[in-house]
């Protein structure tokens, strides 16, 4: 039987070498292209193995290169990296072939550089998941950031650029001057880089600190997008889709909040928190953040513009669940990455298709273009309802955990915010697929929707509704995780 | 007290020399005329140097078959020996760069070499920036 | 023969390089002389490379120099604290010199090659020697031979370009006041003390308490040191000297000349004088760490607004050196090795990076600068791809070796709870990016000017190509540079602090 | 400078007893006053006042370019050759006493080499710098 440190190896090499032979196959396209959806089926299948054995208790744990003393590249599977990993890797085969249909549909140039670092991005992401120490996380958060710089600047015109230019700025900048000296911090304080199921800093910090090395942390990992650091996602909206579908809605801003979470839990310890109380001013900024970027996103005429605010204010109900400090809570919280990834990324494969497909990108163009594209619009429908959390698709779960433990906690505002949210979601989601069936049509136009486009958006669609029915693996891991 | 005097009068000269050759590297905008400096500045040393090495009452450190003879300490004079050289060496590369200097540029004003280098460094990024304005669409 | 080579092997590392370069001056031939060269860095390297075997072996080597006793005669001391520098130069000055081969010819007329390669091994001999010597006036002599022999082959850059007599110009008189304050300094402390010899200087200094003369001489000594290692105020010789150097001269002296001089600073603060006293503190809180804090940010600033790419290297050189005298301000064991680390990793990153710049401007034969750097990037994939590599390890980022520095600094100050001066330090080094940034933005994205038929030498990038190897492979396994700091960092502060 | 027979003949008569000094100086520096320092420029000097009397060119044929370089190179290397060949026998670097048959006898071959070799490059480094700054063309020809 493969033993448990290979199945690790399986997940996190397969997409390295993609980025590897990608760059070799630029001379036939074909396949070149079948490489990604290889590559996210074996990963897919080695994320599974894994998780199942997280399942049953076992944790594999990989050491890969020791650099000096203490120091260590090391991967570890917690219950919360087991489920980003199955994630990504899942949602890479659809994305891989998506995003073959858009270029072929948008004749974009330079593909080969695009999938090697595609590829890059993804091996990065899973690293991070299955990061065993504070400084494997940081080196692998920094590849992430370093990896998707070429997609963002992708088209490589004076906005791409611009973007790029703010991207790296954000990103590298509230890393480098933030979250570093935050992980050295607790590196001085416990003395070693590793974490532990239930904190490391119970009894290496007098509470007074905790909120400030918090507000560290907090405001270094920028990839979670809370209001101050959240420029970035719009600006990298300027790149393909097929990037703002996988890594915007899955690889990077996961990214972000699993190391926000993987902090809150394993850094912190959930009831050192809540005994400190270090994570109230969390819940504050969380919930501003959620409320003010929804209301913002009504206002985008943009599709994916709309999309990015959409899902800053998704990003913020994961920490907001983290920083509610209670068990329930937090397993809303990591229930909340599975849902939203799912749904967002059908969401954004709508917007490239709507964009490939008839050349618009504007929602006040898409009157009565439901009947042109109706799967196409279906699956908006199904995959907002997901988001806005309605029963038969996965989001209720999450959301009905998240208010559970905002409940359990006693921060009872916390309820009001999620409602008024929810309430928000709905309004500036379902604008879309109204718009598309029920106004008249001004002007008709010929689609021609490649069908590489549609599947992965029909599978991701379903995947919303298996995952309502199909959701009790996730919660079993949930509650390892949290007890 | 005399003699208590003269060790501290020695130690003037020194600081005194020292100081003008310092100024003379600072102050003096002739190429030339820091060089100058520079050397002055060095010689104050060597002058520092002997005086330490001096004992009350000794001869010059060259033996003499006369036993018992109080010598002031070599160490000293031998040390200087070196730093001589090694003034020697640096002032002919410094006035060996100066002739290249004037050579190159007409003059050792420090005013009119930094001038015309401000001249070549603007034109240098002019050049190219229109080289790269030609490429920008 | 092997005995007697060990048995002599701190000297060997010096007179090597020295006696080379008086031969090599004598050869018509250019391609004769560097190889020559490149034999005697070599040789020069496997020596540097078995003392640091015999270092390890017994804690420190006393080598006294014609047959007279340590306390008078001149004692070249190789201890665990003089071994990385060591290192550093002999392995950097091997791999500039496969690097000189194309790029020295390009830049000065065929005469003077020999003489050239003479006065490199000169540098070298007196940097070399500059570190292994263990007699305060023998140190004067080094530190002149090697700032003179640099002087010369800056000034050799001004056949091409005639800013380079007056960038040597000033470099030989700011050296030679630098070296006369140290000799003044060197000077008082005999006074004082009546020896030379650095070991027996220190336990000599120990014994007087607070004397004047001391203070006095303690002054001068660390401000002439200063100036030979660039530290912020006293740094305005370096920039243009390695802007208007020659190629192949600015990679060797960005990498190993400020080195040297940075390590006499750390060995007269620390094990000349003894950390633990007021005097030391104090110049190390009010004096040194304020510099260089000023000089990280002065650095940093000056290189985003510099338009030459040359300059803007030599300032970065000025801000990076402001991290490792940070290191030592703060005092304690763990920043003192990270000092050293960062020694280390900075020779091997600022050499590559002056390494990739300096043959770009030997393909194109133009000076480098921000604006005809656009679209270089395209034509030259090998160069382009080492220097975004290093680049990266410049800006610290994980996975080289620059990132490894950073933290051990970072890791340092925290625990020295100075978590503002490591918040400083991520500041400047954030800042650092932005320049790095707009310079392979420029290579990559800009336009340039198509098809220029460039065909990437590879005498130019192989040497390229190990420094960038170098760069990542410290970044991966660093223990080797890690535990060797360390261990000179306990020798170096002893039972103290 | 050359037509004036004063002077050419003064040198003329000068420079046999100059070089005959710095040699004295040369080879009494252990007991004396002297050593390599001192007589290399005395020596030196004797060449510089025969190339400034009878002009550059004539000063060159009696004393070439290239062998001042050979004989600049030739002492520094005799210098660290004493050095070597003291390590070759076993001792440390420059501990010249193993060269000779006792210590004494050693100590003055030793440092009689060291001189000499002193003696030849500070000479020829005098008169190298003499011929340098002597035919500096305007035109910026090489150091």
């Amino acid at each position: 039987m493969i033993s448990l440190e290979t199945y690790i190896l399986i997940t996190i090499l397969s997409p390295l070498i993609v980025f590897l032979v990608t760059p070799l196959l630029s001379r036939n396209p074909n396949l070149r292209d079948l490489l990604g959806p290889l590559g996210g089926v074996i990963s897919s299948y080695g994320a599974i193995e894994i998780m199942n054995a997280v399942l049953e208790g076992k944790i594999p744990k990989l050491d890969v290169l020791d650099i000096a003393d203490g120091i260590k590249i090391g991967f570890e599977v917690t219950p919360l990296g087991a489920i980003f990993g199955l994630v990504a890797s899942v949602l890479w085969i659809f994305a891989a072939i998506y995003s073959v249909g858009y270029m072929r549909g948008n004749q974009e140039k330079n593909q080969t550089r695009f999938y090697t670092f595609y590829a890059m991005a993804v091996h990065a992401a899973l690293c991070i998941a299955y990061s065993g120490d504070l400084l494997t996380l940081f080196i692998f958060y920094e590849v992430l950031t370093f990896s998707t710089y070429p997609l963002v600047a992708h088209k490589q015109n004076e906005l791409a650029q611009k973007a790029g230019r703010l991207y790296m700025s954000i990103l590298v900048g509230s890393s480098v001057i933030f979250l570093l000296p935050a992980i050295i911090c607790v590196w001085v304080l416990t003395g070693s880089l590793d974490m532990s199921k239930n904190g490391v800093l119970e009894g290496n910090l007098n509470p007074e600190y905790a909120p400030y090395l918090l507000a560290i942390f907090a405001f270094g990992i920028g990839k979670a997008a809370l209001i101050p650091i959240h420029k970035w996602l719009p600006a990298a909206m300027v790149a393909p889709t097929p990037v703002s579908a996988l890594l915007h809605a899955v690889a990077v801003v996961k990214a972000g909040v699993f190391t926000m979470l993987l902090i809150l839990t394993n850094v912190f310890g959930i009831d050192f928190l809540s005994k400190t109380g270090a994570s109230t001013w969390l819940i504050w900024l969380a919930s501003f953040t959620l409320l003010i970027t929804s209301i913002i996103a009504i206002y985008k005429d943009d599709i994916k513009a709309r999309l990015a605010y959409s899902t800053i204010s998704q990003l913020s109900y994961i920490t907001l669940g983290g920083a509610l400090a209670s068990a329930m809570a937090t397993q809303g919280a990591v229930l909340h990455i599975v849902t939203h990834a799912a749904g967002k990324i059908t969401l954004f494969f709508v917007a490239g298709a709507i964009y490939v497909g008839a050349k618009m990108s504007k929602i006040s163009e898409l009157n009565g273009h439901g009947k042109s594209m109706p799967l196409i619009f279906l699956a908006f429908f199904i995959g907002s309802l997901s988001i806005i959390g309605v029963p038969p698709m996965a989001g209720s779960w999450s959301k009905f955990f998240l208010m559970l433990g905002a409940a359990e906690s006693g921060h009872l505002f916390v309820l009001v915010v999620f409602s008024i949210s929810t309430i928000l979601n709905a309004y500036y989601l379902m604008e879309i697929p109204a718009r598309a069936f029920f106004l008249k049509k001004d002007r008709d136009i010929k689609v021609k929707m490649p069908t590489l486009i549609t599947i992965p958006i029909i599978c991701t669609c379903f995947l919303t509704i298996i995952l309502f029915f199909a959701m009790e693996p996730f919660q079993k891991l949930t509650s390892i995780m949290v007890n | 007290m005399i003699s208590s005097s003269l060790g501290v009068w020695n130690y003037w000269v020194v600081f005194l020399l020292m100081m003008i050759g310092l100024f003379l590297v600072i102050g003096r905008k002739n190429l030339l005329k820091k060089i100058v400096g520079l050397t002055i500045f060095q010689t104050s040393v060597f002058l520092l140097y002997i005086t330490f090495g001096k004992i009350q009452g000794g001869t010059a450190p060259i033996l003499n078959n006369i036993n018992n003879t109080i010598y002031s300490n070599p160490l000293p004079h031998v040390l200087i020996l070196t730093a001589i050289v090694v003034g020697v060496a640096t002032t002919a590369l410094g006035l060996s760069l100066v002739l290249r200097i004037n050579s190159e540029y007409g003059s050792i004003e420090e005013d009119d070499i930094s001038a015309q280098d401000l001249v070549d460094y603007h034109e240098l990024i002019e050049t190219n920036k229109n080289v790269s304005a030609k490429f920008k669409k | 023969m092997t005995d007697i080579i060990i048995k002599n092997l701190p000297i060997l590392v010096v007179i090597c390089p020295l006696m080379m370069s008086l031969i090599v001056v004598l050869i018509p031939y250019n391609f004769l002389s560097w190889v020559i060269t490149l034999s005697t860095t070599f040789i020069t390297f496997i020596f540097s490379l078995l003392l640091y075997q015999e270092v390890y072996l017994h804690t420190s080597i006393s080598y006294a120099l014609g047959n007279w006793a340590p306390p008078l005669g001149i004692e070249y001391v190789i201890d665990k604290v003089s071994i990385v520098p060591i290192i550093i130069i002999s392995l950097i000055s091997f791999i500039t010199t496969i690097f000189s081969s194309k790029i020295m010819p390009a830049e000065i007329n065929s005469s003077s090659i020999s003489k050239v390669y003479s006065l490199w091994l000169l540098a070298i001999a007196g940097l070399i020697g500059l570190v292994t010597t263990g007699d305060a006036f023998n140190l004067f002599v080094f530190l002149e031979i090697s700032s003179l022999a640099s002087v010369a082959l800056v000034a050799m850059g001004g056949q091409k370009d005639k800013q380079g007599l007056v960038a040597a110009y000033n470099y030989l008189v700011l050296g030679a006041v630098g070296a006369t304050l140290y000799v003044i300094g060197v000077g008082l402390l005999y006074g004082i003390t009546g020896t030379l010899n650095l070991a027996d200087l220190s336990k000599r200094i120990a014994e007087i308490n607070d004397n004047k003369a001391l203070i006095a001489g303690f002054g001068f000594m660390i401000i002439g040191i200063m100036v030979k290692a660039a530290v912020f105020p006293l740094h305005i010789w370096l920039p243009r000297a390695y802007a208007y150097a020659p190629s192949a001269v600015s990679v060797l002296l960005a990498a190993t000349a400020t080195k040297a001089s940075l390590y006499i600073l750390a060995r007269i603060l620390f094990s000349v004088f003894d950390i633990s006293d007021t005097l030391i503190i104090n110049t190390l809180q009010y004096v040194i760490l304020p510099l260089s804090i000023l000089a990280m940010f002065a650095g940093t600033i000056m290189a985003i607004f510099e338009k030459d790419i040359k300059r803007l290297l030599a300032h970065s050189s000025i801000a990076q050196i402001g991290y490792i005298t940070l290191a030592f301000a703060i005092g304690t064991k763990a920043s003192v090795a990270a000092g050293f680390i960062h020694l280390f990793n900075h020779a091997l990153i600022k050499g590559a990076l002056f390494m990739a710049i300096t043959s770009m401007s030997f393909y194109i034969n133009k000076r480098i600068t921000i604006n005809n750097l656009s679209g270089l990037g395209r034509e030259m994939p090998i160069t382009f791809v080492c220097f975004v590599i290093c680049s990266l390890s410049l800006a610290g980022i994980p996975l080289t070796a620059g990132f490894i520095s950073k933290l051990y600094i970072i890791k340092a100050s925290i625990s020295a709870d100075g978590i503002w001066i490591a918040m400083l330090i991520l500041a400047s080094s954030a800042l650092s990016v932005v320049y790095l940034w707009k310079m392979i933005e420029a290579l990559w994205f800009h336009e340039g000017p198509k098809n220029l038929l460039i065909k990437e030498n590879s005498l130019v990038y192989i040497p390229l190509l190990i420094i960038t190897f170098l760069n990542i492979y410290f970044g991966l396994d660093a223990s080797l540079v890690v535990n060797s700091s360390f261990e000179a960092s306990e020798q170096l502060l002893g039972a103290r602090k | 400078m050359d037509k004036n027979p004063i002077l050419r003949i003064a040198t003329k008569i000068l420079f046999a007893p100059i070089i005959l000094f710095g040699l004295y100086v040369q080879f009494h520096g252990d007991f004396g006053p002297g050593g390599g320092f001192q007589a290399g420029v005395i020596i030196a000097s004797a060449f510089i006042l025969y190339a400034i009397v009878f002009g550059l060119e004539k000063g060159k044929e009696l004393f070439p370019l290239n062998i001042n370089l050979f004989l600049l190179a030739l002492g520094g290397i005799l210098y660290g050759g004493v050095g070597i060949a003291s390590m070759l026998l076993g001792e440390e670097f420059l501990s010249y006493n193993v060269l000779g048959t006792s210590n004494q006898a050693g100590q003055h071959i030793g440092i009689l080499l060291v001189e000499f070799g002193v003696g030849l490059t500070v000479s020829n480094v005098m008169i190298a710098l003499f011929y340098a700054f002597a035919d500096f063309k305007t035109s910026g020809e090489t150091k």
